[in-house]
């Protein structure tokens, strides 16, 4: 086997089989495995052990590395997403090139999913050999260093994105964070109280929120969207799409006199952030916390843009700041940054989709977050909860699990509603002492002071009946039913049907992915749950990175979260940012492609191939030439080339040749 | 257009009068009917408690039979659209009961194909018929007749064919189409009762006294149905049912009420054949009739 | 009043009966039923019975097969689907209503001259014999089955249907009745194959 | 360079040798993760196939294919990333471009498709390696395994007169 093109031979290859415990041992003859891979070809050592990625483990493969000076190794245990650095580690503190080793996954790939012992065997015999060709021709590669651009982008300005912006900041870093949104603040904004502790939402957000605006290290970049992304770890180009407020930011100081002024004396448009229990007029400020404190102008509503003979009272009243401008356009901006943290957040369930809860047929059907602004002392009704005709409800219906924990629109468990509708029973029953009674099917309340405040619930004679609702309507079969709206549900700890009649029904709407959240993977490039969340690198060990260097994820983009949760995720990934800035320079692993000049006819086909336009071709030699710091290392060219003159480092076509071969090959 | 028609033993007993209107509509429209040669009964609910995969090989005798003559089958009795539907999911989620059906058709000598597309006639008038072509047809407009569409469950659970599971609206339109005004009707969907009446009749009539005094006090004139089950439920027992509200209101099939506005002749779509008149409600509304 | 035991012995579970009931069409997900009770909720009948469906899934689950068998419940079901549409988990409530009905009327699990289950027999040997169901004589059948006085229930609105022409006593039959019966009799034939 | 050293016996029996042998080309963030999902879920199937990693579909070489299927390979299975998900941006579609080109090669070299089939496997469907490779190893076994010489001149050839479509295409 040994390879012209491989200087040192012959290969001696050291194969190392891991129990993992009972993980691989349980399922693969490891000792069988270990003796057959001593007997394969340039094979100089086959040991089995218990842990191989523990001390002892990698300590016994640098023995072996030094006393039978071995120069390949190949790892047969779990996947190399896993623990191929750990294993390069152990070979470059050897002192041999770190690239001399194949691993072998016969964890995910064999002892995990296969039950016959003799089967898997077979098979992890079959990958090993496999390994041992192909570690043969394994040439020695170093990593390749890049400096890191020490500026963050952060997208989403809810409390995640807001922590995240501000724990970078304050290292000294400067952050752009950009929101979709006119403000930032996000869904905590709408909230009045936070459970358990019930202290106020806006008292602790609104600080955070002037704090953001005000920092000299951040960029804000609102009502503005990532039109594109460009680069890798370290050197990012960015394209922020800047939608037209038809305000310049600038000059508005939000002094709202324009909004006086405007010839609509009171509003008629729904106002987005009260969830449209309230109106607005064409040109209003999102709610009376928002940062920045700048105006906006609805072109929808608004009469100038409409039909061009307004009386402009608002420009009159803005007077010499002249900070309208009915002409402004969408800007595209670039900007530089060496790492990206995604804190996008959720939508909440739509209620219409759960047809037999009546919402939006029935008036007084509503959604929580709607509730939340209902008991919001800055809401529609400065806290008053009252129905649509204003009177106040004496018996309330809180349903859990709308639109979680069912196959028929989402399966998970939405992880807040339990609490959010304990709070908002808690504060229904405070303010107005009503009846309110919860539908539950299982009470989820793990968290510090959760269970608690559960408790407290109790004793406050709040009713808790254990039955996914099956119907909320105003069809009365019973006198004390006239002119309420009635739940039908199963108590299922009484075991009998019950028909409750109430005045207000509240729908605790589960949690969801962004409906854009497939465009913002890809546009990121990194990877979604089946659901649409955002993929963690690893569920326990990683869980705010991706599978792109460089890019990290905060908050309810990952998964359902509540407060405290997504503030520790933003935490975390700031940290995981100014680790990599501070790192001054990341490397990045050598898998890229290089031509073999002697050999390039200079077609061409490689340079239009390329998604990263990293080939160029040279006038004077007539060949192609592979820039490797912006070559991503995916290797199509490679099996593009017509002539074979294009080599993938770790993955030349003899290597994988080899591999195939090394599969099938048994007597 | 033409389809195989499968009749189903109701539209030879208690439903005659489905079949007739929904013959005599379908001669109106121009659309072709073949009854389907030598059918059986589809097993309904009934056999499914009796033996599952035996009620299954008898829907898939007529599936075989259908698929051979190449058009779609047309099952206008709610249980035999919904036993001929769920025959031809079931043979494909379970294989050992596609094997037993494929097996036993291969004994009688039949083909194992049973793909063929069964409607239900609200699905061919609304779909393939059309709105317009109602329309055109109409002679005697029901003068804003106030109808309670009744859809029963079987043609809208558990498979949402062609119309929306909680809210179907199709009858409500073709209704419309004929000049009759639709009133809110929130059972729907439920359930008649079934056989309950026959066997468990304090249960049967429970569900007949609800389903009418819905109607009722949504102030509907009339109940159109789609099934020969409801619309025998709805119909006969009135009086028993009976309670604060002495119920005297016509049950018909949908298909009578588009005879009626076509100005078919009573007779040919079995108008006379409800146990409450209709004449007095077609003079109050001035509804011609032949 | 009297005091009834109410514990339930470990011994008293007839595991064969869960391991049966899960293995049914419509059983593959009953260990996913999260007690939820949107079945029960949905059932326009669960008023009538002693166990909800919810109940009835779990005793059918955890092996309790006379409490199963023995209730009301699945007599009442009519078939509406209302539970296995509703249901969260996906569980087909309506077939497993079909087979615990079809288990108790093989081991003979409901009160003497019952209706429900004789008009399953009733029409099943109607259909063997004619291949369609002529509903007046099915009704017959099953009322002299079982409770003859009924009948005079019936009498007045027997006459009407006579007087409108919907009961018909001429009996529907199709033409190759031999097909019918070589259908059933594979089907269970095939059946007692797969047993062994 | 076909390896002329004797190897030992992986224990395979000749029973086992009926057993359909599929090779597997996965690109690493899409398939090789699913494959990894599917372990970490403790997701049973068939243990037929053996994964070759790369890093992105567009780096199979039909050469690669051919040369598994000279080696006694009964079936090749490619995963890739879906459409418009490639962590490369278009090395999925690249691989699909090649791989129309190939099943006319495979074709022409009387290699039935059922034998060659490219899936795209996101990182999150765990679930749908199970069901492709079941399916896959259900329709070989019904194949039977696959009968060519061990030596397939061919193979060069094929894959320049494929490289020189490529370019025209």
């Amino acid at each position: 086997m040994p390879d012209a093109r491989n200087p040192d031979t012959p290969p001696r290859i050291g194969v190392y089989v891991c129990h993992c415990g009972t993980n691989i041992a349980g399922t693969v003859d490891v000792h069988a495995l270990a003796e057959y891979a001593a007997k394969l070809p340039n094979a100089a050592v086959a040991r089995e052990y218990k842990y191989m990625c523990s001390d002892p483990g990698q300590e016994l493969i640098r023995q072996d590395i030094r006393d039978l000076n071995l120069n390949r190794v190949v790892v047969a245990s779990c996947s190399p997403l896993m623990h191929e650095p750990t294993f390069r580690g152990a070979l470059a503190k050897a002192g041999i090139n770190a690239f001399f080793l194949q691993m072998v996954n016969i964890r995910e790939h064999v002892s995990w999913v296969h039950t016959n012992k003799a089967d898997a065997t077979i098979k992890a015999k079959d990958l090993v050999r496999a390994a041992v060709r192909r570690v043969g021709l394994h040439k020695p590669l170093e990593k390749r260093r890049v400096e890191i651009n020490p500026n963050v982008l952060v997208v989403g300005g809810g409390i995640a994105g807001i922590h995240a912006a501000l724990t970078v900041a304050n290292s000294g870093k400067h952050v752009h964070l950009v929101e979709r949104q006119p403000t930032i603040g996000g869904h905590m904004a709408y909230f009045d109280k936070t459970f358990p502790t019930l202290d106020c939402a806006a008292c602790i957000l609104t600080p955070k929120m002037t704090a953001v605006g005000s920092h000299p290290n951040i960029t804000l970049w609102t009502y503005a969207e990532i039109a594109s992304v460009e680069g890798y770890v370290g050197n990012y180009k960015v394209k922020v799409r800047h939608k037209p407020r038809y305000i310049i930011e600038d000059l508005c100081i939000g002094c709202q006199e324009c909004v006086e002024a405007c010839v609509y004396k009171d509003g008629r448009w729904a106002d987005e952030f009260n969830l449209g229990l309230s109106k607005r007029k064409p040109i209003y400020l999102p709610f009376p916390q928002a940062v920045p404190q700048k105006v906006l102008i609805d072109p929808e509503a608004c009469i100038e843009f409409k039909s061009h003979k307004c009386k402009k009272t608002c420009v009159e009243a803005c007077g010499e700041r002249n900070a309208i401008d009915f002409h402004q356009r969408e800007t595209i901006e670039e900007i530089n940054v060496g790492s990206i943290i995604l804190a996008t957040g959720f939508k909440t369930f739509d209620a219409h989709r759960n047809a037999y809860y009546g919402y939006g047929v029935l008036p007084n059907v509503y959604t929580s977050l709607e509730v939340e602004r209902l008991v919001n002392a800055s809401g529609p009704t400065s806290g008053e909860i009252v129905l649509r005709d204003g009177t106040k409800p004496k018996m309330v219906g809180i349903i859990h699990c709308v639109g979680s924990r069912d196959h028929n629109t989402n399966r998970w468990c939405s992880k807040v509603c339990c609490m959010y509708s304990l709070k908002l029973a808690h504060l229904i029953r405070e303010r107005i002492g009503a009846e309110v009674y919860n539908f539950y099917i299982d009470m989820r309340t793990p968290g510090k002071g959760y269970e608690e405040f559960y408790d407290r619930l109790l004793d406050e004679g709040v009713h808790f009946v254990r039955g996914r609702v099956a119907e909320v309507t105003d069809w009365p079969i019973h006198p004390s039913e006239e002119g309420k709206l009635i739940i039908r549900a199963e108590d299922t700890l009484a075991g009998f049907v019950r028909r409750i009649p109430v005045d207000m029904v509240v729908l605790s709407v589960g949690l969801e992915p962004q409906s854009d959240a497939r465009d913002v993977r890809r546009m990121f490039n990194i990877s979604c749950s089946e659901e649409g969340w955002f993929l963690e690198r690893h569920p326990k060990l990683a869980p705010v990175s991706t599978f792109t260097d460089g890019v990290f994820i905060a908050g309810a983009c990952q998964g359902p979260k509540d407060i405290p949760d997504s503030v520790a995720q933003a935490g975390a990934a700031a940290a995981e940012v100014l680790a990599l800035a501070d790192a001054k320079y990341v490397e990045l692993e050598p898998y890229t492609a290089h031509v073999l000049e002697e050999a390039c006819s200079g077609c061409k086909t490689c340079l239009t191939i390329c998604p990263y336009t990293a080939i160029s071709f040279i006038e004077e030699t007539k060949k192609a030439r592979v820039n490797e710091v912006l070559c991503k290392g995916c290797g199509t060219c490679v099996a593009t080339c017509p002539s074979g003159s294009m080599e993938q480092n770790l993955f030349e076509d003899q290597e994988i040749f080899e591999e195939v071969e090394g599969l099938l090959a048994y007597a | 257009m033409k389809y195989t028609y499968y009749p189903g033993c109701s539209l030879r007993g208690t439903g005659r009068a489905y079949e007739e209107s929904l013959l005599a509509v379908f001669r109106e429209l121009g659309v072709e009917l073949e009854e389907l040669d030598d059918w059986n009964c589809c097993g309904a609910t009934t056999y499914m408690s009796y033996d599952e995969v035996q009620s299954y090989a008898l829907a898939a005798r007529n599936l075989a039979l259908a698929t051979k003559s190449g058009n779609d089958l047309m099952a206008p009795c709610a249980a035999c659209y919904l036993a001929l539907h769920k025959t031809q999911h079931y043979v494909r989620e379970y294989p050992w009961i596609g094997h037993m059906v494929e097996h036993a058709l291969n004994v009688i000598g039949y083909p194992t194909d049973i793909s063929v597309r069964v409607r239900h006639p609200l699905d061919v008038l609304f779909n393939d018929v059309g709105l317009d072509a109602i329309r055109a047809k109409v002679a005697h407009p029901l003068n804003g007749l106030k109808v309670a569409p009744y859809y029963g469950c079987q043609i809208v659970r558990p498979y949402s064919i062609f119309d929306d599971q909680r809210n179907p609206t199709s009858m409500d339109r073709l209704l419309e189409a004929c000049g009759a005004k639709i009133v809110q009707y929130p059972l729907k969907t439920q359930c008649c009762g079934g056989s309950q009446k026959g066997t468990l009749p304090e249960v049967g009539l429970d569900r007949v006294g609800r389903l009418l005094a819905g109607a009722v006090c949504g102030g509907a004139e009339m109940i159109a149905t789609v099934c020969p089950l409801c619309q025998f439920n709805l119909e006969a027992f009135q009086e028993e049912a009976s309670n604060a509200h002495q119920f005297h209101i016509p049950i018909l099939y949908f298909t009578q009420l588009l005879a009626l506005a076509f100005g078919i002749p009573l007779k040919e779509a079995g108008l006379q054949r409800s146990f409450v008149s209709i004449k007095p409600i077609l003079a109050e509304k001035e509804i011609a009739y032949a | 009043m009297e005091l009834k035991r109410v514990v339930m012995f470990e011994a008293e579970r007839d595991p064969a009966f869960a391991n049966w009931i899960s293995h049914t069409v419509g059983g593959e997900r009953i260990h996913h039923c999260l007690q939820c009770g949107l079945c029960s909720g949905s059932c326009p009948l669960s008023l009538w019975m002693d166990y909800t469906p919810r109940r009835l899934l779990l005793l059918s689950r955890e092996g309790f097969k006379e409490k199963a068998l023995s209730s009301y419940t699945i007599w009442l079901c009519t078939s509406c689907y209302a539970c296995t549409v509703e249901c969260p988990k996906n569980i087909k409530v309506t077939d497993l209503m079909y087979a615990l009905k079809a288990r108790a009327i093989q081991e003979r699990f409901y009160p003497k001259r019952f209706a429900v289950p004789e008009l399953a027999r009733e029409f099943s040997k109607m259909i063997r014999g004619a291949g369609r169901i002529t509903e007046s004589r099915l009704v017959l059948q099953v009322f002299f089955k079982t409770a003859i006085w009924r009948l005079i229930g019936f009498s007045n609105l027997g006459v009407k249907l006579l007087r409108t022409g919907r009961l018909r006593f001429v009996r529907e039959k199709v033409s190759r009745q031999k097909e019918i019966v070589a259908l059933l009799n594979d089907v269970a034939a095939t059946r007692k194959e797969l047993a062994r | 360079m076909p390896n002329t050293q004797s190897i030992p016996g992986n224990g395979h029996a000749s029973s086992e040798a009926q057993e359909p042998r599929i090779v597997g080309f996965f690109c690493t963030w899409c398939t090789y993760l699913a494959a990894d999902l599917a372990g970490t879920s403790r997701i049973k199937y068939a243990p037929n196939v053996r994964v070759v990693r790369v890093m992105c579909s567009g780096r199979i070489d039909p050469q690669f294919v051919l040369a598994a299927f000279a080696n006694g390979a009964d079936g090749v299975l490619i995963g890739g990333c879906h459409p418009g998900d490639c962590h490369y941006q278009e090395g999925n579609y690249n691989c699909l471009r090649r791989a129309r080109l190939l099943k006319r090669v495979l074709q022409q070299l009387g290699i039935e498709e059922e034998r060659f089939r490219v899936e795209w496997i996101s990182a999150a469907e765990g679930d749908r390696v199970r069901v492709v490779i079941n399916d896959m190893v259900e329709k070989l076994r019904a194949l039977g395994p696959l009968s060519m010489k061990k030596e397939m001149p061919l193979v060069n050839i094929v894959s320049q007169e494929h490289a020189q479509e490529e370019v025209c295409v």
